[in-house]
């Protein structure tokens, strides 16, 4: 059994297959890259995924269980956690009240141990300590991203749901996202990445799936995709960032 | 840490500043305990929905009335004259600034009367609180069946305006009756008022035997009547009956003209009694029937009356052929109570509104006491100018039964003037 | 709020001013001055239904116009509960029952509407207001043939008191729910719903469930009321002002702090006191509608949040000045 | 069938004139975003110059034509002044909305406020064309169907504007997409003030034309501000044909509800706004 698996996964917008017919699968442990061009439909799967949108037809297990008529609080209390695409953060309030949210209500009862401890690890595993007080509207762009991973990773999921949190960042913090995705996946977290940025998918994940107009036309190692007719066919004219 | 002191002293200072003007504010109002005048309060609806009282009700009356005291030297009390002085408030017709305002006056100004706020729900909430302390409330508009049971308790609170039990639905039931209608429509508002006029005309309908074909109840933003008028006029009653006021009563005058409704009896009110309307409606309104009433011819003392008070109102527009008297009967009665008791004691004037008879525009002019004579008190039916008008050639004419009658009923009313 | 390692000190500074002005309302009737037991019961009506509509609105940044709605709820279980004649409840069983009245009101209403956006909800919540004057109206007069209702009497202390309490009572709610997860969630939820829901916050429960409570407190206020106007028609319970007020009181005290919606409240109904005993009335409204603009457009955070920054500039001013 | 007549053409002659009083606040709200409360108000103080107009001897048709181009600037200048400040100053379009509203409730309250200040709050009425004439078994009145006609002639002229001419295309644009229009090279802050004055004008307009067929008070705007609310969320925002198909229904609605049980006409069309909201909040045209 994996531990996440999608069987005939499609939404419409509007008449428009945005998903159309996807079938995907996540095992233990792994590092997955889902790319494919601008509209391909990756965020909207991502939007499935974790209950924003739900699948019609098709369905999506967790853990053998069926999640796609739940609302999106139970699917991250069950331990499947996202980023955004535009940074989603609680501008007004400070970093550490951003990932207590996280600890308080999305980790709702795994955690025993003292909250405030708790929310100090997860700033200093991404990073973010020095600027724990700090309203987070205040911060850049890629801490903000940041921010956004930590209140993740405090739900305590078992899948992570990254989109784009390398888009924007310089060579120094592209470096750091790396490494922060590896230490993620060394905690024993799932790990599924929407990412433009080759290199880092191409560094990072143990397998990728690819999009194109809703529709899976690839999907396997990093260097079968490479060599895969239709992936170059759907990237051909677009750099090879 | 400055910023959590902060957080406390700013507003602990600003409530401080607050509480100390609001005793700086509120000192310069008291000083009726020393009886060099007589002050008499009044929560008033000056800005609100019901404003237009303040040019045409009471409002008017014992604001003349006050100067023309005061011109001749102020009321003799026990030998001495005082003066007298009017607190008005505004409440703009919301009860809870009503209640405010009476209890202000009673435990700050320390008035010595109150004349009533306007209109008849807000009677209900005012006169509680005069009763509780113990000052005089002498109401203008607004009486209703409601509020006589209640009289007993509130021995304080004299009520002056006639309304529909008492007497004028009726007094007009037993003219339609004389006159052999049949059927009877009833539109009503929906509220006190409205339901209180309802409930009396069907009770009195069904005693005479005429039915009441529809009661329908109209909210008070309602903009269209043709519904209304065209089931009328399919069910063509006898008499159609309008309790609504003039925002509702006007319209409804124009929708009926429009499409030609004309029942044999038309009777509008309150709204039809005030001298807009046939400034409104001209010979249109001729045999329109409206709660009242009297006019100059009822006496000598009203047609003096009816001319001074006509410029006071500013013009004709104004005047109110439904209260004008009696409120100013109140005033007149007042004044004379006063010098009888020779003091400002409200005890010692209560006891000379319950016993004593004056002379006032209206004749004899004596209370009614509720509660076997412990209560408050209403006017009875032997002093009112009438009951039921009825325009005439631009002449509001009092048709009851009685002797106050000024002119015969018409019945049928003439057809509506082609326009 | 982890309650292991508190700050006494820092606790006493916070509650010390509090408990004096408590201190000092409740010693109000023995004063002497008879008619300040009105006028501070009328300062408490707004205060309470402010800080009741900061709670949830203030927030979320959800625009309720429901407050006259469970206000004249309130008033209406007075009139129904505790009447001049016949059959009556003691205050404090019908404060109860309408709250609960209230609540479950508010529940209903907040989960069929909490997901409509932004106007919307604002529309719904006043429309609601019309809805139940209307309907109460028409049942009421056309069907019930009633001509209003009376409420018992209560006296001017008694009334003073009872609102006391529901103060204090309001002032813990709100505090409660400042320092607890479910403040940080309803803070989250007016920041960015999306990302709320994603980081596990069962979104609309916390909105229905704080909605519902502040509707609750909301009417509480129109049950004591009620005891004081005494006459009590559908057109004096579900008064459209009673919405507006305290949304105006609250941005014009600013929303921030505790204190921001209590202070707008007492000054709001302070300056309507003014107007209406010196008959300038008419220039309420004016007044009212021209502060409003003004505070939205140059003092977005309220009059509490104005003293604040002046207050920090002149500290950042005099820092200024000792370094140099 | 006299009666199926009464409610169907009644309905039909009312609906017309809500229709044009919502058509107004559609644009304000469709696409300058601003929820203006004080649409009502704007409206009763276009029927109050038109009272007072017609009280000097002029046909209360003629005012129009001063009112549409005072109130159009009125509105212009408001915007510029008010509600572009507010937008500058928010830091996302739900801020703007929300903010928006509230100062619109302040217009609401000093407007009221002005009309109570000059006119009162008595209600003025006067007779004009207060005639009847029939279809069928059934009488109507000559003052509404001129007022009905009105509006929807002034309906079809703005309709005609929108999509033909160049700001009525920029409009338009505006109303779909503002962000990109603005990248598009529209002048997006004249186009939203160009609106809310639009909305304005149509207000007044429609002022005159209550006060043609009914009795006016200081106080009414409220009252049509929420029937047009409910028309334009039936319609879909921004919609011209929209609110004149919501305003039909509602006006339909309104007048068979009147026939039935007049205290409860406003409520019904609540209850419709309500089933709407849940149903279909996009309305009847919207996208």
């Amino acid at each position: 059994m994996h531990l996440l698996e999608g069987k005939g996964v499609t939404i419409h917008f509007g008449g428009l297959a945005a998903v159309s017919d996807v079938d995907f699968y996540l095992d233990k442990g792994e590092v997955v890259g889902l790319i494919g061009p601008n509209g391909a439909g990756k965020t909207t799967l991502f939007n499935l995924v974790s209950g924003a949108l739900k699948p019609n037809p098709g369905e999506i297990l967790f853990k053998g269980k069926k999640i796609n008529r739940m609302p999106a609080y139970k699917i991250c209390r069950m331990g499947i956690a996202r980023t955004f695409q535009t940074v989603k953060i609680f501008g007004n309030m400070p970093v550490v009240d951003n990932v207590k949210i996280g600890l308080l209500f999305g980790a709702h009862g795994k955690i025993k141990k003292d909250t405030n401890a708790e929310v100090k690890n997860l700033l200093e595993f991404v990073g973010l300590d020095d600027v724990a007080n700090t309203p987070a509207r205040d911060l850049t762009l890629a801490h903000q991203k940041r921010i956004e991973v930590a209140r993740a990773l405090a739900t305590q999921p078992e899948i992570l749901l990254l989109d784009e949190i390398m888009a924007g960042l310089n060579p120094t913090e592209l470096v750091e996202a790396m490494e922060l995705v590896k230490k993620i996946q060394k905690k024993g977290v799932t790990v599924v990445m929407i990412e433009h940025v080759m290199k880092a998918i191409m560094g990072i994940c143990d397998r990728i799936t690819v999009l194109d107009y809703g529709k899976k036309i690839a999907e396997g190692t990093p260097q079968e995709i490479t060599t895969n007719k239709k992936v170059i066919e759907v990237y051909l004219g677009e750099s090879d960032a | 840490m400055w910023k959590k002191v902060l957080k406390v002293t700013v507003p602990l200072t600003l409530c401080l500043v607050l509480v100390l003007s609001s005793f700086a504010f509120t000192s310069c109002g008291g000083g009726g305990t020393t009886a060099t005048e007589i002050l008499i309060g009044a929560s008033r609806d000056i800005t609100g929905p019901q404003a237009g009282f303040q040019t045409y009700g009471f409002a008017p009356l014992y604001k003349a009335w006050i100067e023309e005291v005061n011109a001749a030297g102020g009321i003799d009390v026990g030998g001495k004259k005082l003066p007298v002085r009017l607190i008005e408030y505004d409440d703009a017709s919301d009860t809870a600034a009503c209640v405010r305002n009476i209890e202000k006056l009673c435990t700050q100004d320390h008035v010595n009367f109150l004349f009533g706020p306007t209109g008849t729900a807000m009677l209900f909430a005012a006169a509680p609180i005069a009763n509780k302390n113990k000052t005089i409330l002498l109401c203008g508009e607004g009486g209703a069946t409601t509020l006589e049971p209640q009289l007993a308790n509130m021995p304080y609170v004299f009520a002056v305006l006639n309304y529909s039990n008492h007497y004028q639905i009726p007094v007009f039931c037993d003219l339609i009756e004389a006159k052999g209608a049949k059927t009877v429509y009833i539109c009503f508002m929906n509220d006190l008022h409205g339901a209180e006029y309802n409930l009396t005309m069907q009770s009195e309908c069904g005693l005479r035997g005429i039915t009441v074909v529809q009661a329908k109840s109209i909210p008070i933003n309602i903009t269209d009547f043709d519904p209304i008028v065209n089931e009328a006029k399919d069910l063509n009653p006898d008499v159609f009956c309008m309790f609504a006021y003039p925002d509702q009563n006007i319209p409804f005058m124009f929708t009926a003209m429009a499409l030609n409704f004309n029942p044999k009896c038309l009777l509008i009110g309150p709204g039809c009694n005030f001298g807009f309307f046939p400034l409104t409606f001209g010979a249109a309104l001729e045999g329109v029937c409206g709660e009242g009433a009297w006019n100059a011819k009822s006496s000598a003392a009203a047609a003096a009356f009816a001319a001074k008070v006509e410029p006071l109102v500013g013009g004709a527009g104004s005047m109110d052929w439904w209260g004008a008297d009696v409120y100013q009967a109140t005033l007149e009665y007042l004044k004379q109570a006063i010098e009888k008791a020779g003091t400002l004691d409200t005890e010692a004037i209560l006891e000379v509104y319950r016993t004593t008879h004056f002379v006032t525009l209206l004749g004899d002019t004596y209370w009614d006491i509720q509660g076997n004579g412990v209560g408050g008190g209403l006017l009875p039916k032997e002093c009112y100018l009438g009951q039921i008008g009825q325009w005439q050639n631009g002449v509001f004419e009092v048709v009851d039964n009685d002797a106050n009658n000024t002119a015969p009923f018409i019945y049928p009313k003439p057809a509506w003037p082609v326009q | 709020m982890n309650l292991s390692n508190i700050n006494w000190k820092q606790l006493s500074k916070t509650f010390a001013a509090p408990l004096v002005i408590l201190l000092a309302l409740a010693l109000m009737p023995f004063y002497g001055w008879e008619y300040g037991v009105s006028l501070f019961s009328h300062f408490l009506i707004y205060i309470i239904l402010t800080v009741s509509w900061v709670m949830f609105s203030g927030a979320t940044g959800y625009i309720s116009l429901a407050t006259a709605a469970f206000y004249g709820i309130g008033i209406y279980s007075a009139a129904l509960l505790h009447p001049a004649t016949g059959f009556s409840l003691p205050l404090i069983a019908v404060i109860i029952v309408s709250a609960a009245a209230s609540f479950l009101v508010a529940f209903i209403v907040g989960a069929i509407t909490l997901r409509l956006k932004g106007i919307y909800f604002a529309m719904f919540t006043f429309g609601l207001v019309l809805l139940l004057f209307q309907v109460i109206n028409y049942v009421e007069t056309s069907i019930l043939g009633q001509r209003g209702r009376f409420v018992a009497l209560e006296s001017n202390e008694t009334i003073y008191y009872y609102l006391l309490g529901i103060f204090v009572v309001t002032m813990i709610v709100t505090f409660f729910i400042k320092n607890t997860k479910y403040g940080l969630a309803l803070r989250s939820i007016g920041e960015n719903e999306d990302a709320a829901a994603h980081s596990g916050v069962n979104v609309t429960m916390v909105k229905v469930l704080i909605f519902a409570v502040s509707a609750a407190l909301m009417s509480t206020v129109g049950v004591v009321m009620a005891t004081k106007t005494i006459y009590v028609d559908a057109s004096t319970a579900f008064n459209p002002m009673m919405s507006f007020s305290p949304a105006l009181m609250a941005i014009f005290g600013g929303m921030a702090n505790l204190y921001g919606p209590a202070v707008g409240a007492v000054i709001f109904s302070y300056v309507q006191e003014i107007l209406q005993t010196g008959n300038l009335n008419n220039y309420y409204m004016l007044i009212f509608g021209s502060i409003l603009i003004a505070t939205i457009l140059y003092m977005p955070q309220g009059l509490m949040g104005l003293i604040q920054n002046l207050w920090n500039r002149l500290k950042g001013a005099k820092r200024a000045l000792t370094r140099g | 069938m006299a009666l199926f007549l009464n409610i169907f053409i009644g309905g039909l002659l009312i609906g017309g004139i809500y229709s044009l009083v919502s058509m107004g606040l559609s644009l304000q709200y469709g696409v300058a975003r601003v929820f203006n409360i004080a649409h009502g108000e704007f409206m009763m103080f276009g029927a109050f110059v038109t009272y007072w107009l017609q009280s000097l001897g002029v046909n209360p048709l003629i005012p129009t034509i001063v009112i549409a181009p005072l109130f159009f600037v009125v509105g212009f200048i408001l915007y510029r002044t008010v509600f572009t400040g507010i937008r500058v100053r928010s830091p996302n379009p739900g801020v703007f909305e929300s903010n928006g509203m509230l100062a619109a409730f302040g217009l609401y309250f000093i407007v009221q406020n002005i009309a109570v200040l000059i006119w009162g709050s008595t209600p003025y009425a006067f007779a004009y064309l207060n005639t009847s004439f029939g279809i069928g078994p059934s009488d109507f009145r000559v003052n509404r169907l001129v007022a009905a006609a009105f509006a929807v002639g002034i309906g079809l002229i703005f309709y005609l504007f929108l999509t033909s001419t160049r700001s009525g295309k920029a409009i338009r644009a505006a109303a779909q997409d503002s962000a990109t229009a603005g990248l598009m090279g529209v002048d997006i802050n004249f186009v939203l003030a160009l609106c809310f004055g639009f909305g304005a004008a149509m207000a007044g307009i429609a002022g005159t034309l209550i006060c043609i067929c009914y009795p006016i008070s200081t106080t009414m705007g409220l009252q049509y501000t929420v029937i047009a609310t409910v028309i334009i969320t039936l319609g879909g925002l921004g919609s011209i044909p929209g609110s004149f198909i919501g305003g039909l229904i509602i006006g339909i609605v309104y007048t068979a509800v009147n026939y039935w049980q007049p205290g409860l006409a406003v409520a019904a069309c609540y209850v419709i706004f309500i089933i709407l909201l849940l149903v279909r909040p996009k309305g009847i045209m919207g996208r």
